[in-house]
């Protein structure tokens, strides 16, 4: 029964997370879950990194501006399609991932943590910056089009986008899920809890974390783009480094070193924020800080490792 | 030339700034190995009450002493209340509560005190600049101040007893306790501690960048900037580090980058040092052998 | 078993972490004065006994400390009341220097440390040559020299030795053990030592314990329990 | 008074409206309610700003109280962005598609209002009267389901210009400006301004970041450059910044500070009220703070309206006596539509406001619009710190 579960579950999730929404959401919900399917492939980004490598980044709204802007910028300037900005995004966000990994890897512990969140705070005035303003529209930022559905196909263009994105969400998801339960995941692991042991064993550390960073980034980047071509915006304040901790809170809530964490975290992220606004406008601020430490107390490890604990004791009744 | 003095004096009093934040946050670090990112608003929610008490008729050093007091307390029961219940949680949960509170604080406080930006008085007077009019008064007074927490700080931590106990506590918290440390109680304690630093940063930079709830946003980045620079476990390294940071920025950025981009040219800047010397300048590279 | 005798009486001992039981109901005690040895093959709990003396795992059971019970109390406080226990892999402060360890170990104890410093560096006198030097740099040797060092800082009435031997040279093992013995005959301390190496360990110590699988399978003299047949073909391999 | 002739002048119009039987199916609106969305930060780093919103639902809270609009209650629906653009597009779309408002009211941010600007235009819904100086909320032609309502800082910066070129010709100008829309927007208005001759008269240009603590080092810079004039955009924290360090530093020149940082409580004491002597700014709201203002009839009206509505908020915040006028600006425009709130027409009364007074506002300055003008104020007076208030000089000019 419960082997029946776990291979047969993520399917049926899959199933209903296509289906149900295009029955019953209103296009403001496909939005909302649009946003939800992007933020979940950054948060699982920055999860590889930091939940599975043991690298802490606060900085991954980087790479996401970075997915984001090279859409737009494709989009708007060379008319390129939406899907066919993808690959282009996901291949400028490794490389840039990479490249910071490569300094990154020097940097232990709360050194990397504060550099990447220096970097986070950066990102904004680098966007808008005079050299590349040509391209970003600099302060502006980019409007693009939203993209319909093809070949007639009977759908709105909401639900059209949150196809698409459940698609390639979907897609990396599964990437990631074998990435991490292969080789390379368990090498990831063993460098985050036994970096001596690990490179006794013929791990090439060095090349490991700044492959995980680059993949990372590229995870990160494409649910930017993902997020660009749903809201059809793009400015330098839409990434300031609220996003950041936005995506930081997001991992440590739905839970580190889990490929279903990120799904929950980013409900968290997109949801309890409008909850803590229902409750008080006088400081939602103060409502969402209480959710998240009471989070915190009720599953220290995220959610996934909560409902993990529930299943194993369902199961041992 | 002489405004490149004015130039990098005006870093100096802005690295001051830094300086004295940085030294809140490498008290909390060396006390417990976490960088509380609330940190900064905790200390702007200490420069409100010290306001309040100023404005309900309490003379500046006696408010000064309350809050700080008041600040060390309440920073203790943080960690009591918060913290502690989650020793044996992921590392990550503990920074999941700090990102908690940077909000809570920053909205309550807005709450509260309302977002009006509101001057806050300097100890040290106004009255025309010196040193030829390259500092102003307060900018003299509060670099002073803070080089006697940082001295008192040091000492504190290399001479006493206890100081030498919390840095134990944080470092190997079994082995501690097997000696008779109090862990526990030394957790609560640099809490405390960095509480009341912060209190003591907080009104030494709010007679400069003015007390609003977002007053520390800002400050704090650059604060985290100098103790990466200056090492993290290392208060005169933080000091030194604030400072460079403040001298870097603004030389940097008046002739260097110009001012878009000062503040990645300084990121830049830490990045190739920390490369090179991944503890910072003044931090100790763990050498151990196993 | 009687307090005249026994430092450390403990009696129906169980111990382990979460759901795992590891100690299932053990009776021993540490003779005053001199070294009682716990013996026994990797996983049978000897590591859990001494952490379970020291508080830092749940028990159920009694631990009587010199005719009073400790267990339920802090592992603090369990120092405070004169216990040093050296944990497995020395539990040296890497960070800090040699002087600053030494300091640590004297915590509870106020007042100069600097005299029972002297006192150290008469048994280990590599210390003293290395007393600024950053602890994580030393030689598994001298960091074991160290964490001896560090215990008897606190002048401890028991002292809790676990696995001095471990990782060492045999050249290096025979040196501490050597020291060990002239600090015993020094420092009238009581000593519980935990060991792989039962062939060391009976030979300085004056009772000991055999442990398997969480249970005491044998208790006596050390000179009796080396002469036993079984015991010399397990664990002393001759 | 005025309100009258309004009245009268729209009785034409209502009465057009009667015929119209679409009227009754509006989204949004019902016999007995209007329903207003708004988005606005409550949360973040901009939750300052969350006061205009506390005073929008105020006023409509007593408008309620007095019997509503034509018998109809406004239902204002506001909520949370955080400032961020997505959460703003995501919030819109649930006041629009969710909640069906009416219309959006007041929305606040340059790039929040860009991220809905074509949504709002695609869907003809109304997007009223947003909380932001940016030149482009007045596009009939682009974008006729867009109003803005506060004098855009374009104009501010060419007004500046000007008054720089009558009076001080010839000398060496600065400007310091925050590097985001909002900034940007001074540098171009002067450069519109000034045209080929910008960087003649301008030597000097320097930015700071919102996220910088201090601006002292851009400060000092521009000392160094010789300037004899400084225009500064630059939020309240920054101005008081920038005002005190100048003097401190012995450096006086003829500075130009961008209204948004205007008011007394906010950026002339902080920075010293004795320092900011002969700061000029333009203004068009009454600064709560300025004593001239002390027993004002308008903004005792504000004042009384506070008292009853928001008694907690600090009457030092200039935001809710923003608030209070735009929300006033809102009311005018239901209570022309009559009985017809429908989108079209509630757009269409929008543009067609005939100079409504504000009490807000300074004596002078009102708020209008044409169907070919969708900047509501257009008026602001020059104004220069005396040390204890603002003295208004030179005439009201209009933008027009």
């Amino acid at each position: 029964m419960h082997a029946h579960i776990t291979r047969f579950g993520p399917l049926l999730f899959i199933v209903l997370a296509a289906v149900l929404p295009l029955a019953f959401a209103s296009g403001y919900q496909l939005f909302q879950l649009t946003l939800v399917v992007a933020y979940a492939l950054s948060v699982l980004g920055l999860n590889l990194v930091t939940g599975y490598n043991g690298q802490v980044s606060l900085g991954h709204g980087a790479f996401y501006a970075v997915g984001a802007y090279v859409t737009a910028i494709m989009m708007d300037r060379w008319d390129v399609p939406y899907w066919a900005t993808l690959p282009v995004s996901a291949v400028v966000c490794a490389v840039f991932g990479f490249l910071l990994g490569m300094p990154a890897l020097r940097l232990g512990g709360v050194y990397l943590a504060l550099t990447t969140f220096a970097l986070a705070v950066a990102v904004p005035q680098l966007l808008k910056y005079k050299l590349i303003d040509g391209w970003t529209g600099g302060v502006q930022g980019i409007t693009i089009i939203k993209p319909d559905a093809p070949y007639d196909l009977p759908l709105t263009s909401d639900q059209w986008v949150y196809l698409f994105s459940l698609a390639v969400g979907v897609l990396m998801f599964a990437l990631a899920s074998n990435l991490v339960h292969g080789r390379i995941g368990r090498a990831m692991v063993a460098i985050r809890d036994q970096p001596i042991a690990a490179e006794a064993m013929g791990i090439d550390i060095a090349r490991f974390k700044t492959l995980t960073f680059a993949t990372s980034a590229m995870f990160t980047g494409i649910g930017g783009s993902l997020a660009a071509i749903a809201v059809q915006f793009v400015s330098p304040d839409s990434f300031t480094v609220a996003l950041s901790v936005t995506f930081f809170v997001g991992m440590v809530i739905g839970g580190a070193a889990s490929i279903w964490g990120a799904v929950f975290g980013a409900l968290f992220i997109e949801f309890v924020p409008n909850i803590a606004d229902h409750l008080s406008k006088a400081a939602p601020g103060a409502i969402y800080g209480v959710i998240l430490i009471a989070f915190m107390f009720l599953a220290p490890g995220g959610i996934a490792s909560l409902l993990r604990r529930w299943f194993a004791r369902l199961a041992v009744k | 030339m002489d405004a490149f003095l004015h130039q990098l004096f005006s870093g100096i009093a802005t690295g001051g700034i830094y300086a004295s934040v940085a030294l809140a946050l490498v008290m909390i670090y060396q006390a417990t190995h976490h960088v509380n990112f609330a940190q900064g608003e905790m200390a702007m929610l200490s420069t409100y009450v010290a306001l309040t008490l100023i404005q309900a008729g309490v003379p500046y050093w006696i408010a000064f002493v309350l809050t700080v007091g008041a600040s060390m307390i309440v920073g203790i029961g943080i960690q009591w209340l918060v913290l502690r219940p989650l020793e044996k949680a992921p590392v990550l949960a503990s920074v999941g509560v700090f990102i908690g509170m940077l909000l809570m604080f920053n909205s309550v406080a807005g709450w509260i005190f309302s977002y009006t930006l509101k001057p806050f008085p300097s100890p040290f007077g106004e009255g025309p600049p010196m040193l030829n009019g390259l500092f102003s008064r307060h900018e003299l007074g509060s670099t002073g101040v803070t080089l006697l927490v940082l001295t008192a700080v040091w000492a504190f931590f290399r001479f006493t007893r206890l100081g030498l106990a919390m840095r134990a506590a944080a470092f190997n918290p079994i082995s501690s306790r097997l000696v008779g440390v109090p862990v526990a109680k030394m957790l609560a304690l640099g809490w405390g501690l960095a509480a009341g630093i912060g209190a003591v940063a907080g009104m030494m930079v709010a007679p400069v960048v003015f007390l609003d709830p977002n007053m520390m946003a800002g400050v704090l980045l650059y604060a985290f900037a100098g103790a990466l620079l200056g090492g993290i476990t290392n208060p005169l390294g933080a000091v030194v580090g604030g400072l460079l940071v403040g001298v870097i920025e603004n030389l940097g950025g008046a002739y260097v980058v110009g001012t878009e981009l000062k503040l990645s040219m300084a990121l830049v800047i830490i990045v190739v040092v920390l490369v090179v010397k991944p503890s910072g300048l003044f931090g100790k590279t763990l050498a151990s052998r196993v | 078993m009687d307090t005249e005798n026994f430092l450390l009486q403990v009696k129906s001992l169980h111990a382990g972490y979460g759901p795992t039981r590891v100690l299932h109901g053990l009776d021993f005690g540490v003779v005053r004065g001199g070294v009682t040895a716990l013996l026994g093959a990797n996983g049978a709990g000897k590591t859990t006994t001494l952490r379970a003396i020291s508080g830092m795992v749940r028990i159920s059971g009694e631990i009587l400390f010199d005719g009073t019970p400790i267990s339920g109390l802090a592992t603090e406080a369990i120092a405070a009341r004169g216990v040093a226990h050296v944990p497995d892999g020395r539990g040296t402060f890497m960070e800090l220097s040699v002087e600053e360890n030494l300091r640590l170990g004297a915590y509870t104890k106020r007042g100069d440390p600097r005299p029972d410093m002297e006192r150290m560096f008469g048994y280990f006198p590599k210390l003293k040559q290395r007393f600024r030097q950053q602890a994580g740099t030393l030689s598994g040797g001298e960091q074991q020299m160290l964490a001896i060092a560090r215990a008897l800082m606190l002048h401890p009435r028991l002292l809790l030795l676990d696995e001095p031997s471990f990782g060492l040279a045999p050249l290096i093992v025979r040196e501490i053990f050597a020291i060990m013995r002239q600090i015993i005959a020094a420092e009238g301390t009581s000593i519980l030592v935990v060991e792989q190496n039962a062939s060391l360990a009976l030979a300085i110590a004056e009772r000991a314990y055999l442990l398997e699988t969480g249970r005491i399978v044998m208790s006596g003299l050390a000179a009796d329990i080396r002469k036993d047949e079984a015991v010399r073909r397990s664990y002393l391999g001759y | 008074m005025k309100r009258r002739t309004v009245l009268t002048g729209l009785g034409g119009i209502a009465a057009s409206a009667m015929v119209r039987p679409a009227a009754a199916a509006t989204v949004g609106v019902t016999k007995t309610e209007i329903k207003i969305g708004n988005t606005i930060p409550y949360s973040g780093n901009a939750s300052s700003y969350g006061v205009i919103g506390k005073a929008d639902a105020a006023y409509f809270q007593m408008i309620n109280d007095q019997g509503g609009i034509n018998g109809r209650k406004i239902n204002f629906i506001t909520l949370d962005d955080g400032y961020a653009p997505a959460k703003t597009v995501e919030q819109v779309r649930r006041l629009v598609e969710q909640d069906e408002v009416a219309l959006l009211f007041n929305s606040l941010g340059t790039a929040n209002n860009t991220a809905i600007h074509k949504y709002m235009n695609t869907k003809k819904v109304p997007q009223l009267f947003v909380s932001t100086g940016a030149d482009k909320w007045g596009d009939p032609k682009g974008f006729p389901w867009t109003m803005g309502w506060q004098p855009s800082y374009r104009t501010e910066a060419q007004i500046y210009a000007k008054a720089i070129l009558e009076n001080y010709a010839g000398k060496k100008c600065a400007l310091i400006y925050q590097n985001d829309d909002f900034g940007k927007d001074y540098l171009g208005g002067l450069q519109d301004a000034l045209g080929k001759d910008f960087e003649k008269h301008f030597t000097k240009l320097i930015t700071y970041e919102a996220t910088d603590p201090t601006v002292d080092s851009q400060v000092v810079a521009l000392k160094d450059s010789g300037a004899e004039v400084m225009v500064s955009a630059a939020i309240p924290k920054f101005s008081a910044q920038i005002i005190r360090k100048a003097y401190d530093i012995g450096w006086k020149p003829v500075h130009y500070m961008s209204n948004v940082s205007a008011s007394v409580g906010a950026t002339i004491n902080p920075a010293g009220p004795e320092k900011a002597v002969g700061v000029i700014t333009s203004a068009y709201q009454k600064d709560p703070t300025d004593p001239e203002w002390a027993n004002d009839p308008g903004m005792n009206e504000w004042r009384a309206f506070m008292k009853k509505y928001i008694p907690d908020g600090d009457l030092a915040d200039g935001g809710y006596s923003f608030g209070f006028g735009v929300s006033m600006t809102m009311v005018q425009v239901l209570k022309q539509c009559g009985d017809d709130l429908s989108r079209e027409n509630i757009m269409k009364q929008a543009a067609n406001i005939k100079r409504l007074d504000v009490p807000v506002l300074l004596p002078g300055v009102y708020v209008s619009t044409t169907p070919d003008n969708f900047h509501p104020i257009r008026q602001m007076q020059l104004t220069r710190w005396t040390g204890k208030t603002y003295e208004r000089f030179g005439k009201v000019i209009d933008a027009t």
